[in-house]
């Protein structure tokens, strides 16, 4: 199942678990609306990124946020606080195409 | 107040965690997290956090957590605060309790109540999403009058226990209403209350999209729609001094009008029964009143 | 008859177990046995989920989980990509899968009874839409009930009517004769 | 008129309350006990039940609510599950010292930690010695008769004792089924309404409970609640058989058997396993293999002397216990064999834990060890316990 | 150097906990556990004990307490008893099955109702499920001894569970006998520093401990519990032996036997009782009878093979049980019974509940016991359980 | 006030009970029943009136009770509560819960705030001797700041903790603070709560000789002296409006002095190692004087 | 042991008690000291009555206390509360002679 | 030596354990072994309690109640009312009385050998006063040595300095010659 950077005795001896990503899998999968930037529109404001409740989002080297898929799980509450409308949703069945 | 691009971007939340999605409880969580720093133990009773956290041999959370049965939030963490002490480390190492509203209300409230009496040295979390949500949003003391839940399904007929005002008249250092959808506000409440010595009792209003029944993408509105209606007031205490906060002292201070208290009831479907009954409506309305006076009794204004 | 088992994939919040009880109604109309169940753990919504029904006509005294049923039922094409999807497909396994695209065009990894039906579009046409999200689960049960034939297309009605009790007529109506329209529309590949 | 629904074993348990229409509930959730309280809710605020309903805020208050209200001669009924049954432990001993005739379904689910919230029996086997009578269903409707027939046992006079039906999580607590269902009208004859002779709080005639009573009386007090017992296992086979001159169906007595009569190997286990398990004897049987199941319907009052007598015939007995009273066996698997070395009847017993914390457990499993109790029966001897389906 | 001093069985207790001088001490207060509690006081204000003293609301958050603390990887100790015991049922669940070495003695008292504080062993029997390692004291040294022994064994690697010692209420909890005591620095050779290897709470090195783990993990996390009792199993002797070339004394391993090399009837007791059995086993032997005692020390692990061996030569058992699995019988016999049936010498075994809520139980009683016991062993066959002493 | 000579001659305790000689909480429950007379139900958790009660087979209170376990007090009237509505007796019957301080403050808190947020209807009363006296005198959530407990041997480092505002926070309709040392207002007292519907908590202060060590003549002085030297604040809360009660009136209005600390406290053997530490004695009475400022602005004066 | 009004079968079935005097014995035999009134000081004020922890006064005809002296424990309370100084201890050694 | 029991009837907040356990004490010095203990239940001050010692030459390895007693010490008179305090009397039971009355004046109904002391005034003389009542616990241990010879009074004038170690030495001095005052006061009827 689950990969983990080790896994230590104590494993075999009560429920440890460590700080991994995807502790409940892919959440990507969980989607229906992917969020899209528009790069032009973005004002670099970051309320998307301080509001995100998955913590997928990253700014890149100009400023503009990025989605880390694999998790994102399309609550869409990214675009919603977005103050510029930078951000729309497209259904990820249209957007897998 | 700290600014957006102030925020540290270390995170103590791994991706691809067990919330819903939209889930209001993970943003909370998020900052205070930042604000605290990874020098910090978790301990947390059953409730969505422990669910957040995903399944077994990982884990979402990037600090150490204890998770621990339900009602012991408040012992479980008396144990480590005086482990911690023994070690020498109590001033060095943050200690939480991340509990929800009925692991705080209602079952967790007697280890709360015994810890803030001892003056425990840790900051204990009731994230109130206003419903058993774990469990899938069963009543509890925090659910507002009249809201529907799958133990009240014709709306609950009690108000919300006033949490806060009961563990700040428990006479400890600091106790701080907030809410979820204002981030920067958390981040500078956890700041604060990091400092301070003894028992500190932070209160985040979480919007649910699950329990609530709002689209999941809502979450900060429905917050931000409960402080500007009044609905929740965000206050703290420090000393014996109470002070409202943010939004909610404009409020008090009449520098901004209180919306209408049906723009935030309307988008749930959690108050549906409500909504249509004008006489619980009224009552509801008149709790909220009655909250806002004896805040503003306390406050002094 | 033997035992008929079913196992249905959606996400949370797409009414799979419904589905299944809904299915399971539509057996009891038959005077046969029934069970319907979801496997339980992290119903989140969006979050792959499965149901199951199992169908026989003599009380059913099996409760271990289901690993070979006889028909797998798919509410999501998205799905497909989930390798999971395809545990205990044989054959003989009826594989009916929400999508336009036509049978020969889904891959799995045994060559199974696969039929299709768009759903999807059906359930927009029809305007069976919940917080934006088209829901298939009764429409479903018009398709498995050609594809299988587990259970007559009029009890999936009357059972669709009963088990949706107490919504709108309106919408109990429309439900009824999407399910009609996917049992019209299916596509069978065997 | 009886009516077939589509239920969860938590709905019959809920529809049981409603046909029993107990003075007061008192109740807590817990995952996968909730949507009994639920739908309780709503057959309460739908003006189905007339029941008081108490929202109570944890387990054991939700005990002692119980304990208050039975207190007053009324009919009670709560429901739980794992760590809330746990919380409880001590107004379960509260409840049975009382002797309140409290019913309460237990979904069995695992103890954490880890949180687990598949099914697992360690939960009420660990209420063992608490003063409750304990059944274990297999079927959503056995969960419905059960909730029926122990309101019957535990408010009989002579009995007096609270009582738990237990059902596996999720399997049975979550799983539709046809059900019939009564109305409280049509179930009074079989299940009068109680009337507490023993004590109530009534301040026309004050009496109290509990307080201090010292070494020269307590035996004698707990000495009255092993005599409950024995009533109740008196009285267990005359209830079943009322049950069914009533309602026309049975679930067996304290053992649900099937082809046991001349079987060489027997299969024990509770719960959904033990009906499963009847499955695996059927196909066993058409092989020719002289299989049988016994389903431990009963667990307090421990039915030693059915439990003798099946062995009688039986080369060997397999026990599959869904826990594990950790440092010595699973529980059912130390009490049959307690219960045979006071028989004349002493034939290899082999002890098998499987299924802790919702790991499945199937027809095939169960057929495998049956195979085991043959070698068992060849070899005239038991080997040590078996972790059936261990990954290592 | 030790040093001899006037102390009551709770006294012993909260000496043992200073000599081994946990990290965190978190306890409530119980009649009769009080003086347990009320000396670490004593010794923590008084600056002879260095632990934190954590003065918590309730036994469930006593334990939950402890927990916490365990969990930071620091030795932990508590007491209670009764229902203080039986409101930590959930937390002992807790704490057996996150693997913590927590110390625990609990005073052995009636539960209510009647409220009733004298002995009785209910109350710690009722949790023999919950994954606890557990002895019986019978006399202040033992306790003082066993508390020291325990964490020996609870710490080590190989076995990581709680433990329990339990003491008779005031028969021993409050009777002041001669008892030797050590200060810390004198007993490290046998007792080092606890270093949890396992796990612990630690910002530099996060780990996590009970977040959900679904039907595929919790079973082999299960048998890991299994595991860490068959190694304390294995352990026991070797830490009587250890700690008797420590300090020249031993109170028995598993099984504290007197007389019993050559015995027709071995009576078997637990606590105050086992010990005061061994005087009625001199005064029969006296009168040319081969009586024997077995007094059973360590309840979990369930010492099976040492039963066994017991029964090769004996005629016949007596089981005394101070408490009642009602519904059944006492769990000490059912128990016995089960594991004799799983060896080859199958004498039999005579039930006797006695002494429940502080009924007296005396040397002559227990002569008359083992007289029951030559009956029983004459016939070749136990008689139905004996409720002795009881008025009718 | 009602004159002593009105008090009602029933009595609801029989003579022969297993209190110490001396006991205040005998004084209490002997006026409070006078009040609420015998058409009432008491449930009692463990606490000294368990004991007071006497051994089996007979029983000191000739009312009903029901013995509960230490923790449910509030949740076992909860039940007996919704038993009476099921029966349509709850206007008829008075039911009390009659709880200890360490029954209230530390054990028992969980079960009685939930009935709080419940509105249950019943009366609460918790005995406050300050300490857990069944069980010999440890600490308890209610010992005050430097006394002596058999958990505290050199004297108590935190302040009691305020109960009786913690559930009057909760906004129940009643809660009253009062003592044993004035019988006539504690007829009066439960005269009043007893015609009020919901949640009605009164704290009755008790002195206890056994605990206080002082002998047991002293009861009634001692009990005076701390409201007169106000250790003790006596009050009152009627829906949301706080009042003072009695000789607390007097003090918080000027009209009497309060008599010097030292009074109550030397008499009492609890109390040496506050005696002999001038530092501890002035945290003391810092709690005190915070009591009182708190008390005062929430009567508004 | 102790001697019931009443002892219905409830008793054999569970711990059932009944209101009763000296539900702890004859709680007179704890006295050390005895209250005696003086009838000449007394001014029927009934505070002893109000004040008495045992209930064991009773006002007589003339509404002067008199005290069970079965129960009463001796405490003084009564003593101490009287206005009058009416009454007194007296040392139950001495008073029984 | 035979296993020797003792029964200690006194009055809650007279200090019978402690007496009970100073006894133990002296025992111990002179190499015994020892058990002390209470009848617990009720101790309220002022109502009837019974302590016991058991002394023997070898561990004790009894644990039930004491029945039949070697010795009777009654620390107040007044008790003697009290039908249970002749429990298990024989005739060579020793019964020692804090009386100022003379042995044969002390009756019982088995012709016991009863020895009298006026513990009470000797502890008033002494100023051994606790809250008005006097405390005869240590002096009555004298009388127990004279009476029984269990022990020899240097042991229980060294076992009172041990028992009250931590009370101010003056008081210690008081209790120790209170208590050899009533050793040679002690009249004994046998
Ligand atoms: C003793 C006990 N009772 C009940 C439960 C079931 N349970 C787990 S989480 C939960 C609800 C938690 O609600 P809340 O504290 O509001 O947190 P949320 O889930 O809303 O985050 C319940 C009832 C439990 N784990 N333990
Ligand atoms: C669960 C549990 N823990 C502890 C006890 C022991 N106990 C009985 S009464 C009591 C103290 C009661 O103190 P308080 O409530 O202040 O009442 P008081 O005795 O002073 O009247 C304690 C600790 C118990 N009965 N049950
Ligand atoms: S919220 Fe909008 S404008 Fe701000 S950074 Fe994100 S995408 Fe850009
Ligand atoms: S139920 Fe609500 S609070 Fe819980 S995880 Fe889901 S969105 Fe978050
Ligand atoms: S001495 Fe005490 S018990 Fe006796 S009458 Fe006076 S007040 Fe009552
Ligand atoms: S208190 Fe004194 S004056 Fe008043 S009635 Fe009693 S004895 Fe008489």
């Amino acid at each position: 199942m689950a990969k983990l950077k080790r896994k230590p005795p104590s494993h075999r001896i009560t429920c440890i678990t460590y700080p991994e990503k995807g502790a409940m899998g892919n959440t990507g999968d969980w989607r229906i609306f992917r969020p899209v930037v528009d790069r032009e529109k973005c004002t670099r404001c970051q309320m998307c990124w301080m509001y995100c409740p998955d913590a997928v989002i990253t700014m890149d080297e100009e400023g503009i946020p990025t989605f880390d898929l694999v998790y994102c799980k399309g609550c869409m509450i990214c675009e919603e606080v977005c103050p510029a409308n930078a951000i729309t949703r497209v259904r990820e069945t249209e957007a897998k195409e | 107040m700290v600014k957006v691009k102030e925020l540290p971007r270390e995170e103590y939340i791994e991706r691809g965690h067990a919330a819903c999605g939209g889930c209001g409880a993970t943003i909370a969580i998020r900052h205070a997290l930042k604000a605290l720093g990874g020098n910090t133990i978790l301990t947390v009773p059953a409730c969505c956090m422990s669910v957040i956290q995903g399944l077994y041999p990982k884990n979402g959370l990037s600090i150490p957590v204890l998770n621990t049965a339900f009602m012991t939030s408040g012992a479980a963490a008396s144990g480590i605060a005086a482990g911690l002490k023994h070690l020498g480390k109590d001033k060095e190492i943050n200690l939480m309790a991340w509990a929800g509203d009925g692991g705080t209300y209602d079952i967790g409230i007697q280890a709360l109540s015994g810890a803030a009496e001892r003056q425990t040295n840790f900051i204990y979390t009731c994230y109130n999403n206003a419903a058993y949500g774990n469990t899938g949003m069963q009543r509890s003391g925090a659910t507002p009058y009249g809201s529907y839940s799958t133990t009240t399904p014709t709306g609950k007929r009690q108000h919300r226990k006033p949490m806060a005002r009961i563990m700040a008249e428990h006479g400890i250092p600091y106790t701080g209403v907030i809410s979820a959808a204002y981030p920067r506000l958390i981040y500078d409440t956890y700041k604060k209350a990091k400092d301070i010595v003894g028992t500190r009792f932070i209160e985040i209003h979480i919007p649910c999209p699950t329990g609530w029944r709002y689209p999941t993408w809502d979450t900060v509105n429905m917050g931000k729609l409960a402080v500007e209606s009044g609905a929740w007031i965000m206050w703290e205490r420090e000393g014996d001094e109470y002070r409202f906060l943010g939004r909610s002292k404009l409020i008090a201070e009449g520098k901004v009008q209180r919306k209408p208290l049906i723009d935030w009831i309307k988008p749930q479907g959690r108050f549906r029964f409500l909504l249509k009954d004008p006489g619980m409506m009224a009552e509801y309305e008149r709790g909220i009143e009655r909250e806002w006076e004896i805040m503003k009794r306390l406050v002094g204004c | 008859m033997k035992l008929f088992e079913i196992r249905f994939h959606g996400r949370g919040g797409q009414g799979g177990v419904t589905g299944a009880k809904i299915l399971a109604r539509a057996a009891e109309l038959e005077d046969k046995f029934f069970q319907a169940f979801a496997h339980y753990g992290a119903e989140r919504r969006g979050a792959p989920v499965m149901a199951f029904t199992r169908i026989d006509n003599k009380p059913i005294r099996i409760h271990s989980y289901i690993y070979q049923p006889e028909a797998i039922v798919i509410f999501d094409e998205t799905l497909l990509e989930i390798p999971s999807i395809q545990d205990g497909l044989r054959e003989d396994t009826f594989v009916v899968v929400n999508t336009p695209r036509a049978p020969k065009d889904i891959k799995l990894k045994v060559k199974a009874k696969v039929s299709t039906v768009d759903a999807t579009k059906i359930a927009l046409d029809a305007g069976i839409v919940v917080a934006g999200i088209p829901v298939v689960n009764t429409i479903m049960l018009g398709a498995v009930a050609r594809a299988t034939n587990i259970v007559k297309i009029e009890n999936v009605k009357q059972a669709i009517q009963k088990g949706l009790a107490g919504l709108p007529d309106k919408v109990i109506k429309t439900n009824v004769e999407a399910a009609q329209r996917a049992y019209d529309a299916l596509v069978k590949g065997y | 008129m009886p009516k077939v629904v589509s239920v969860s074993g938590n709905h019959a348990a809920a529809w049981a309350a409603r046909t029993a229409e107990p003075a007061v509930i008192a109740a807590y959730p817990i995952t996968p006990q909730t949507t009994i309280v639920e739908k309780i809710a709503d057959f309460v605020e739908g003006g189905e039940l007339s029941s008081q309903y108490v929202r109570v805020e944890s387990e054991h208050s939700a005990m002692a609510a119980c304990i208050g209200a039975s207190a007053l001669g009324l009919r009670t009924f709560t429901a739980t599950s794992s760590h809330g049954l746990a919380l409880m432990h001590e107004m379960l001993h509260w409840a049975g010292r009382a002797r309140l005739p409290i019913v309460m379904p237990v979904v069995n689910r695992a103890m954490g930690p880890p949180w687990n919230i598949w099914t697992d029996h360690t939960d009420s086997m660990s209420q063992r010695d608490t003063g409750w009578i304990q059944f274990y269903a297999s079927n959503n409707q056995e969960v419905y008769d059960t909730v029926l027939m122990l309101f019957r046992l535990s408010e009989d006079p002579k009995v007096l004792l609270p009582s738990m039906v237990c059902l596996d999580a999720f399997i049975l607590s979550h799983t539709f089924t046809p059900t019939t269902v009564y109305e409280h009208k049509e179930i009074r004859d079989f299940l009068p309404d109680y009337k507490a002779g023993h004590w109530k709080l009534d301040p026309k005639d004050p009496m109290a409970t509990g307080n201090i009573a010292g070494p020269e009386y307590y035996y004698e007090l707990s000495y009255a609640i092993h005599e409950g017992f024995e009533a109740a296992r008196k009285l267990i086979p005359r209830v079943v058989r009322e049950f069914e001159k009533h309602f026309g169906r049975s679930h067996g007595g304290f053992i649900d058997t099937s082809r046991c009569e001349d079987a060489e190997v027997i299969l024990w286990a509770m719960g959904t396993m033990g009906e499963e398990a009847t499955l695996a004897v059927e196909n066993l049987r058409q092989q020719g293999i002289a299989a049988g199941s016994a389903r431990l319907r009963v667990f307090r009052p421990f039915p030693v002397e059915q439990i003798q007598k099946l062995a009688s015939k039986a080369k060997a007995f397999v026990v599959v216990d869904r826990s594990l009273s950790y440092g010595h066996t699973g529980g059912q698997a130390t009490e049959i064999r307690s219960a045979l070395y006071r028989g004349n009847n002493r034939i290899p017993v082999q002890g098998v834990v499987a299924g802790l914390g919702g790991r499945d457990v199937t027809q095939t499993d169960l057929e495998k060890l049956i195979q085991v109790g043959f070698d068992v029966a060849d070899k005239g001897e038991a080997g040590p316990e078996i972790f059936y389906g261990l990954k290592r």
